[in-house]
């Protein structure tokens, strides 16, 4: 089968201006640091960029923020990054604030081909602003869209060859659901091993949905 | 943290069952767990992915794939698990954690919470406090009892609301308040204030308990 | 904490006539064949089994048809127990199929605080009889509604004493979701261990959803 | 298994490519795996929750845990890895299977998949079945062309439906269909018949294809 292993300079070349990228991680554990690096460094820009976070100043996803950019970024949570804060007050940067578990399930529904999901959370709030809602059984849900990206970028503390991840401990986070929704899914490895060398029963993303593994340069 | 916040955090930590799942919100609910009786044993959970967090490791001990939802490098007990986001929010919006001990910036007297944004300032953005504070079995509002002077503990909120309608138990440094279809019960106060001090604070009417009670939790 | 470890006779004093009661398992692989043995015995009736399957005569819950414990299943398939077919032909058994993504689907959104789903799967077909649709973009969809149940039945290949659960290769098939969606989760282990003695990364059903293990008398 | 299964099994074969996410439905579909080009390797899907199925194992090497949707014992290859009902029909519905292989009762003109129920019949249920004919990106079936001289492929369905607008590619011990906006194209049929046969032993209109080419794939 095609080879998976490419360098970051030959990944780069799949990362261009105005793409929707997912980023895994949790206040930058378990993101894919070498990728944001190099998306800097190439200067990639009118990004949007779908992450639970962005992260905090210096670290991680908040980078690709102090660059400028990113057009856009639909997460959770800002608040450890005053940049983006800035930046949206400023109007050059669109901040789309979703509830932390809608995301995961919109993220997830996207990827599980469902129409959405209907969810209490949020409802009578800001985050039901131009959302339909439902009643079920007298009570109400807000019917979340799927959220789909062009890329993901994820990171896996050991993936095998044929793209299998295993995520350790706090890693996995957002990683899982990404990489079963978007269009080019890159991972990076901290440490590479022969397909099948991890335990089947460890493997938490099937390598079926990864088209690239690097070779991360950090060590993070 | 000063006394105010550890006597809030003392007070919550008596409400917490063993064997309680609970989700302990950034700051000063985090301190609670420092305050468990010597017979209760809890199983934190944190929304990022851990059942079982323990206290911050030695810094010869870091891992820097275990964190908790603050960022912070953690250990956890024995039992512990890890598991992804669309898991860690189905856990907490499918009724699984029994407690959720959180800030607030506003309470109302319908169990109504403000806590994820104050118009004109900085924006955090809700992260994962509405999922949370919708879908945890009992919310425990860990606040001080005014901001600088002014209510916290309202008649309906100003700013805009997190969640509606479900706040049970408020606990402030002054008092601890049960949310109830009637409006606000006010079951205990703390040993150095009156009840009168504490409706004072507090814009929302007190409907004093006849069981009323007094905590002092000081070291 | 709470012991959760009982004897088989203790668990069964739960399992009372008219339960609702999922069963893990996929053609019984992965299924408490203990308990369904022992419900059997005690001849608990009208049960309502929510189940992958009805697995093959004289295997796991194809025995508590044979018994004529069941007076209602909502199962995705029945075709290789013809002892099931027969009673519902009969008119004794009720039976509701429910394509098999959507009951896992069904089963993970009671768990998981879902209002429903929406799902492509069985748009225009029988299943989606007495259903809500939804059109989003363009496409309809089918609203599965969440779907509890009074007890689940579970088979893990090793249990650690506060519950955490790993199962081996393909016995996870329903087990994990179910373990979300009942008011009463019982465990059957083939294997138990202490606390914290099975990889936290292993782990899949977290032991807070376990509320009693029994040890297996089944080594199929 | 019969001869014209066989060459049903050989002739899909041909359709998948090196790296293909492949599910095979029960019976005659199974066997296509058997058949694959020596430099085609496929990943196998099996909705009871692995990617990566290997032929069945020799009976010292049957693992009682591992079992396919039909409960038949397998193995696996290097590579495969595990997950739970919830994740394994997200890969069906997500469109992750890139090819699955179906029986049919019948199908239309317009593609539409009748496969899980005959009324007054034993009632199987629909299984995975509406799923993977619903979710998978191409859907070929494979089916024997008549049922003892009845045609399968029909103007309409007169069986239940399970699943709309969904079949892309026939492939039968006669023929290779494929069903376009424009109706049945007949791309290929068996050395050892015609189009006139093909024609006549199918109830919908069939478009001969400019290109049409003869199969032959009997060992």
């Amino acid at each position: 089968m095609k080879n998976k292993i490419v360098t970051l300079d030959e990944v780069m070349e799949k990362i261009t201006d105005g793409a929707t990228i997912m980023v895994g991680g949790f206040l930058s554990v378990g993101s894919p640091l070498s990728i944001i690096d190099a998306i800097v460094e190439k200067g990639v820009k009118d990004l949007t960029i779908i992450s639970n976070d962005t992260s905090i100043p210096g670290v991680g996803n908040s980078k690709l923020i102090a660059a400028k950019l990113v057009k856009k970024v639909i997460t959770s949570h800002i608040g450890t990054n005053p940049e983006t804060g800035k930046q949206m007050m400023e109007g050059s940067l669109d901040v789309q604030l979703v509830p932390q578990g809608s995301l995961a399930e919109m993220i997830r529904a996207a990827g599980a081909g469902l129409g959405g999901v209907l969810t209490p959370t949020g409802v009578g709030t800001e985050a039901a602003e131009g959302k339909q809602t439902i009643v079920i059984g007298n009570r109400k849900y807000l019917i979340e869209l799927p959220l789909r990206a062009d890329i993901a970028i994820l990171r896996g503390t050991i993936v095998d060859t044929f793209g299998n991840i295993f995520y350790n401990k706090t890693t996995q986070n957002f990683n899982p659901v990404m990489a079963t929704a978007a269009d080019l899914v890159i991972v990076e490895a901290e440490k590479i091993v022969k397909e099948g060398d991890i335990d089947p029963n460890k493997v938490k993303t099937p390598g079926i949905f990864v088209d690239y593994i690097i070779r991360s340069n950090s060590n993070e | 943290m000063s006394n105010e916040k550890i006597t809030i955090a003392k007070r919550i930590a008596k409400e917490l069952k063993d064997g309680d799942v609970v989700n302990l919100g950034i700051g000063l609910p985090t301190l609670v767990a420092n305050y468990l009786p010597d017979d209760v044993d809890i199983v934190i959970h944190s929304e990022n992915g851990i059942l079982g967090v323990d206290a911050a490791p030695d810094k010869s001990l870091v891992d820097k794939d275990l964190v908790n939802a603050g960022g912070s490098h953690v250990s956890t007990k024995h039992g512990a698990c890890f598991f992804d986001s669309s898991i860690s929010f189905g856990i907490i919006r499918g009724g699984h954690v029994d407690v959720a001990v959180l800030g607030a910036l506003q309470v109302d007297k319908n169990g109504n919470l403000a806590s994820h944004k104050v118009p004109g300032k900085m924006i955090p953005g809700m992260g994962g406090a509405m999922d949370l504070a919708t879908g945890a079995k009992r919310i425990i509002i860990a606040t001080l009892h005014t901001n600088n002077g002014s209510p916290k503990i309202l008649n309906e909120l100003t700013l805009p609301v997190t969640a509606i309608n479900v706040v049970k138990t408020i606990v402030t440094e002054k008092a601890v308040i049960e949310v109830t279809p009637e409006g606000l019960l006010l079951k205990e106060i703390a040993a150095d204030t009156t009840v009168e001090e504490v409706q004072s604070l507090t814009e929302a009417p007190l409907i004093v308990s006849p069981d009323l009670k007094s905590f002092d939790v000081a070291a």
